[in-house]
């Protein structure tokens, strides 16, 4: 069970508008890495907006993820840059290094694995961010061993 | 300290260019995003620490300036020493000493940092003499760079919230309204609707309240000019919108960001913090009366959202799904109110405007375009980066002159404008002026200045299908021509990179193509099409070269190729390493073989052969 | 106000759209994501039409007429080739989704089509993404489904596909859907939709079943109707009528003598 | 010109005409409609026949949440908007005298809409016990 009462203090920063509901949802997904299920029905509650905008809002953005993500977020960009100068083979190298597909979780609850459409740091292409360090011209035999070793 | 009339704010602004300029020698560290992320901070913080400790006569602690990006990201860290105007680029913290020691304390030139033609092989010390910067004209990037973002006295320093004072004290909003018209400005967000017919419209609809929100989702992949200005000059963003609120008598703006740029989202809101408190946003901005506000709304990742009733639909809290747009944004947009949208470039540029004047604008570019684009340039390029220039220039001149053309001496082969919407121009129309209607006659678009300049390494077909891919996973799912129409053609192209597409196939594509285009609700799908459309009208020989021949020219598309290891092996074991099906194999110092069968064509061992031993056929 | 619509000049209402404008002409065109009920969305683009003016110099657009208000001047053409092609490839685009749907697989025979000329979606069912169902739970207040995910994947669905919690088993939606997508059934008294079960109310007087318990509470606090008459079933209700008003004019018998 | 629709029972024999009539005029895809009136006995030889009140506040009304029904200005009746109906059947529960009916046959919700300003099984009616007179 997740920390009721963080959610709310989240909450109840907000102005209590349906219009708050992305920013709400947003910093939820910032505290706990995902969105909780309880959150969505605390949000929905709160702002007052059917439960039912709350989740297709969550499942609609990019941004949002309704299932738990691992202790560190890989993020391997796929901007147009980044894809011409390589990114697939990046994305590749980290699939099989990691054993996991974007959007998935590894089973020990360590990596999770994304794709992003763009970053704007496509100087550095490919890129690949760590958390929220970004590193750049990532060559394909040295992207496992970057997430592995930091 | 409110800042509630505009003599104060002459008399501040006194003040501020003192502190400004009172450094006889200044440093300034590019802390754009790709600087940052080769290190920048920490030689920010070596700077601080060496120049405190050194004590030098014209350099001080307060002579160290983070700036915000500089737009040579290829280079970074960026260093810039004025007056004098020393670029050095790639610098490590273990550099910073020798900086402060040789240029600094003695202004002796480090030639190791020193940026070099990468063509002539000339080096240059002065960065306004490099033509990657020469060629440049910066009014929307003019303080990108050279202040700091987070500072709003250096704002102030280099006249920031002039043109509002101007405005406030001797225009009309009528007259703000007809000197963004005479300037000829057009929306720089990609469809190049003119600025002023757009504030003219909104301010002349009756209604209760009027919204002014300007477009920060940056969504086009290969752009980041916008997020570039929101986040290295905010307060020219603000100017723009405070003077467009004025203009169209609006309460309320909100700046709308991605949420993929954090530090945009940040600078912003402190700048909106700082400007609130210095009273030039709020009520009774500058002791004149005018009352706006603007709130950050950051996006959660949705292209779709970059159209207008997307954006708005998502400002509100919804789901970004547009609505059909017969009845136009400015006169029905957010909450159904009259709104006035323009992106990031556009508001950036509105205060220069106004303070030289709508001719001095439209003297600069074409008759129909005026005034200068931002372009980003990124892919196969030497100078990846930001680049401000006059409409008009040509293709030619933005990617060989300025951008140093194609790196490892490879072939231009096609450049993407406009992004995902936009389409792919070959090297025969390279000599096509930049403006926005040659761009679209062309079969592509301005789009938001993204520029993918893209070789011979790079086949047209995939292209197309990574472009579709994008947009059909990107494709809110409203309207049946986008969701099930770029799926589709989705799948042929995707039947093409694997060699098993037929001819028929590319003439039910191009037929579904049209209608994708007429059909669609918004204009995602009615412009989804594009990047098929204009490989196809241009590149036609090769998409014929993958159904007839089964070759991929371009030597990309798996099915098509093979990977085989020729005489320059040296054996160093690199390939094998990295081949993630083991498909290679080879001992040390001799020539390593590759396995047909096993090999899944992923072009790793290509990638990290440095002695160009992997042939692709 | 006046329009021109293949050909004809007709009047129209202010503010009024341009399909039913058309409609009322005879002329048939198909749509599916429209019903009276909702507000228009512009979903399905089969309802496209071809529109210019006088003063347009030749220049010609396509709108979904749904959603297109009526102007003066107006010219439409509603079956032009181009307008065939349009609804004919959305119809085939359908029929690749939604191959068992004989909703779709009539309207695409009569536009010429007997099965998609493209790969047959595998996880596709009969659902259209009309956005109907969704549409008119909002209008009722309820909004207890809605679309989720979005582009090729979207579909219709309970939050977390699960039990809806502000559902109230009126079955609106399934009614309303052009496809019959929507799975509902009643058994024991009880309905499940969207798998959730309600109760069923049952006459007190005969044991009949018309609505759930839930969608009578609704209606008593949302529109304020006397909740009692939610108990008994329409016939039992006629009987009491009967009932009563024998007795009336039996009273008023009586009175007479 | 304001017209009531008048039901005498006492005049009722239960012949059951205005039911054929009704369903006769309701006819759609040449399907006679379900009734919108029943004769219905009250003690063994006693007719009532029962049909729409048309009431002043009505339930049915209420309970619509798509402003299906309307009263028609003209005639008074209360009319279902075929186009805006979606068949959830509120008015049918809510109604309190059980004439909001469901028509298995054509599969929708229909009550009387006293045809238009010409009610049929008044014309029918043998004995006069239905009729729809002008009062004003």
């Amino acid at each position: 069970m997740h920390d009721l009462t963080k959610i709310q203090e989240i909450i109840d920063r907000a102005p209590r508008s349906s219009g708050s509901l992305i920013a709400v949802l947003q910093d939820i997904q910032r505290e706990f890495h995902y969105l909780p299920c309880e959150a969505l029905t605390a949000t929905a509650k709160a702002l007052d907006v059917p439960l039912s905008k709350v989740y297709s809002v969550s499942t609609f953005y990019n941004a949002f993820s309704l299932t738990p993500r691992g202790e560190r977020v890989v993020r391997i960009c796929q901007g147009t840059a980044c894809h011409i100068r390589g990114a697939d083979l990046v994305q590749e190298q980290l699939e099989s290094g990691l054993g996991i597909k974007p959007g998935q979780t590894t089973a020990d609850m360590k990596f999770t694995l994304e794709v992003v459409n763009c970053l704007g740091v496509c100087a550095m292409a490919p890129v690949v961010v760590i958390d929220d360090k970004i590193h750049g011209n990532v060559r394909c035999d040295k992207a496992v061993k970057l997430v592995k070793k930091d | 300290m409110r800042i509630d009339s505009i003599d104060k704010l002459s008399r501040w602004r006194e003040e501020c260019r003192r502190t400004f300029t009172a450094p006889q020698r200044k440093v300034f560290v590019c802390l754009g995003e790709a600087c940052l992320a080769n290190g920048a901070e920490e030689v920010f913080h070596e700077f601080q620490k060496l120049v405190a400790e050194r004590k030098l006569s014209d350099v001080t602690v307060e002579s160290v300036t983070k700036t915000g990006c500089h737009g040579f990201c290829s280079l970074g860290p960026l260093v810039i020493i004025e007056p004098d105007g020393t670029f050095y680029t790639k610098v490590g913290k273990a550099d910073v000493a020798k900086i402060v020691d040789k240029t600094l304390a003695a202004r002796e030139v480090i030639d190791r940092l020193v940026y070099v033609d990468a063509g002539t092989k000339e080096k240059k010390v002065d960065y306004h003499t490099i033509p990657f910067y020469a060629r440049q004209q910066r009014i929307s990037l003019r303080n990108c760079g050279a202040i700091d973002p987070h500072k709003l006295v250096d704002y102030i320093a280099v006249g920031g919230y002039g043109a509002l004072a101007k405005v406030l004290a001797t225009m009309t909003p009528q007259q703000v309204i007809d000197e963004i018209t005479n300037s000829r400005l057009r929306g720089r967000g990609g469809a190049g609707f003119p600025t002023g017919r757009k504030w003219a419209t909104c301010a002349q609809i009756e209604a209760d309240i009027r919204y002014v929100i300007c477009n920060g989702d940056e969504g086009d992949p290969g752009a980041f000019s916008d997020r570039t200005t929101m986040g290295s000059d905010p307060h020219s963003v603000l100017e723009g919108m405070i003077i467009c609120a004025y203009a169209v008598g609006s309460p309320q703006g909100y700046i709308y960001v991605r949420e993929e740029y954090p530090l945009a989202v940040v600078t912003l809101q402190k700048a909106v913090d700082q400007a609130r408190e210095r009273g030039l946003l709020g009520q009774n901005i500058l002791g004149s009366g005018l009352s706006f506000d603007i709130k950050i709304s950051r996006g959660g990742g949705a292209f779709v959202c970059g159209e207008s009733s997307a954006l708005m639909k998502s400002v509100a809290g919804d789901v970004g799904e547009p609505r059909a747009k017969y009845i136009r944004s400015v006169i029905k947009g957010l909450h159904d109110k009259p709104t006035v949208l323009n992106n990031v470039e556009t508001f950036a540029t509105i205060p220069v405007i106004i303070e030289r004047g709508a001719d001095w604008f439209a003297a600069i570019g074409t008759k129909k375009s005026t005034g200068t684009k931002v372009f980003s340039l990124a892919g196969k390029i030497t100078n990846t980066g930001l680049v401000e220039v006059p409409m008009g220039i040509t293709l030619r001149e933005i990617i060989f002159d300025i951008g140093g053309g194609i790196p490892d001496g490879r072939k231009f082969k096609a450049v993407q404008t406009g992004g995902p919407s936009g389409g792919c121009l070959p090297e025969n129309k390279i000599d096509l002026p930049v403006d926005f209607d040659t761009l679209t006659e062309a079969g592509s678009m301005m789009g938001s200045g993204g520029m993918v300049i893209m070789d011979d390494r790079t086949c047209m077909v995939e292209v197309a299908r990574y472009f579709l891919s994008f947009l059909a996973s990107e494709s809110c799912g409203k309207c049946v021509p986008c969701r099930e129409g770029l799926y589709q053609l989705l799948q042929y192209c995707i039947k093409i990179c694997d060699g098993v597409g037929t001819e028929a196939d590319l003439a039910q594509m191009e037929q579904m193509a049209k209608v994708i285009q007429i059909g669609s609700l918004c204009g995602l799908g009615q412009s989804g099409p594009n990047p098929f459309l204009s490989t196809l009208m241009y590149f036609r020989d090769e998409y014929l070269a993958h159904i007839r021949d089964k070759k991929c020219p371009g030597g990309v598309c798996r099915k098509l190729i093979t990977y085989t290891i020729n005489d320059e092996c040296t054996g160093c074991m690199a390939c094998i390493s990295v081949c993630p099906v083991i498909a290679i194999t080879g001992e040390k110092k001799k020539k390593h073989i590759i396995d047909q069968a096993l090999c899944s064509r992923c072009g790793s061992c290509y990638a990290v052969c440095k002695f160009d031993a992997i042939d692709i056929k | 106000m006046h329009l021109t619509i293949n050909g004809k000049v007709i009047k129209a209402a202010e503010g009024e759209m341009l399909l039913p404008a058309i409609r009322r002409q005879g002329i048939e065109i198909p749509a599916l994501c429209d019903h009276a009920a909702v507000e228009p969305c512009g979903a399905c683009r089969l309802c496209m039409v071809e529109i210019t003016r006088q003063d347009w110099n030749g220049w010609r657009r396509h709108v979904t007429s749904c959603l297109y208000p009526v102007e003066e001047g107006l010219i439409v053409s509603t079956h032009t080739p181009q307008v065939l092609e349009i609804r004919r490839t959305i119809l085939d685009l359908y029929l690749a989704r939604c191959p068992n749907s004989d909703v779709i697989q009539k309207m695409a025979e009569e536009y010429g089509l007997t099965k998609t000329s493209y790969e047959i979606i595998p996880e596709g069912d009969n659902c259209i993404m009309c956005y109907a169902c969704t549409r008119i739970c909002e209008m009722l207040g309820k909004s207890a489904i809605s679309a989720v995910q979005r582009g090729h994947k979207k579909v219709i669905s309970a939050p977390f596909g699960k039990e809806p919690p502000d559902c109230i088993g009126c079955l609106s939606c399934a009614f309303i859907c052009p496809t019959d997508v929507i799975e509902w059934r009643d058994q024991n008294g009880t309905r499940t939709i969207w798998s959730r079960t309600f109760e069923l109310i049952s006459c007190t007087a005969c044991g009949k079943q018309i609505l759930t318990r839930d969608f009578a509470d609704y209606l008593a606090a949302k529109r304020a109707v006397p909740r009692e008459y939610f108990e008994t079933c329409d016939d039992c209700k006629r009987v009491e009528l009967s009932r009563k008003m024998g007795g009336l004019v039996d009273l008023a018998k009586e009175v007479a003598l | 010109m304001t017209y009531r629709y008048v039901v005498n029972p006492d005049l009722c024999t239960g012949c059951r005409t205005c039911e054929l009539a009704c369903a006769f005029t309701h006819t759609q895809n040449q399907k006679p409609g379900r009734s919108r009136i029943y004769p219905i006995a009250y003690r063994p030889d006693k007719f009532v026949p029962v049909t729409c009140l048309q009431c002043d506040d009505a339930a049915c009304v209420k309970s619509c949440l798509f402003e299906a029904l309307k009263r028609n200005p003209t005639t008074g009746a209360i009319e279902l908007d075929k186009q805006r109906c979606v068949n959830c059947r509120a008015c049918v529960a809510a109604c309190p005298f059980g004439c909001a009916l469901i028509d298995d046959i054509h599969d929708e919700v229909v009550k009387c809409d006293l045809c238009g300003g010409s009610p049929a099984c008044a014309q029918f009616c043998p004995t006069k016990a239905l009729i729809y007179r002008r009062i004003a």
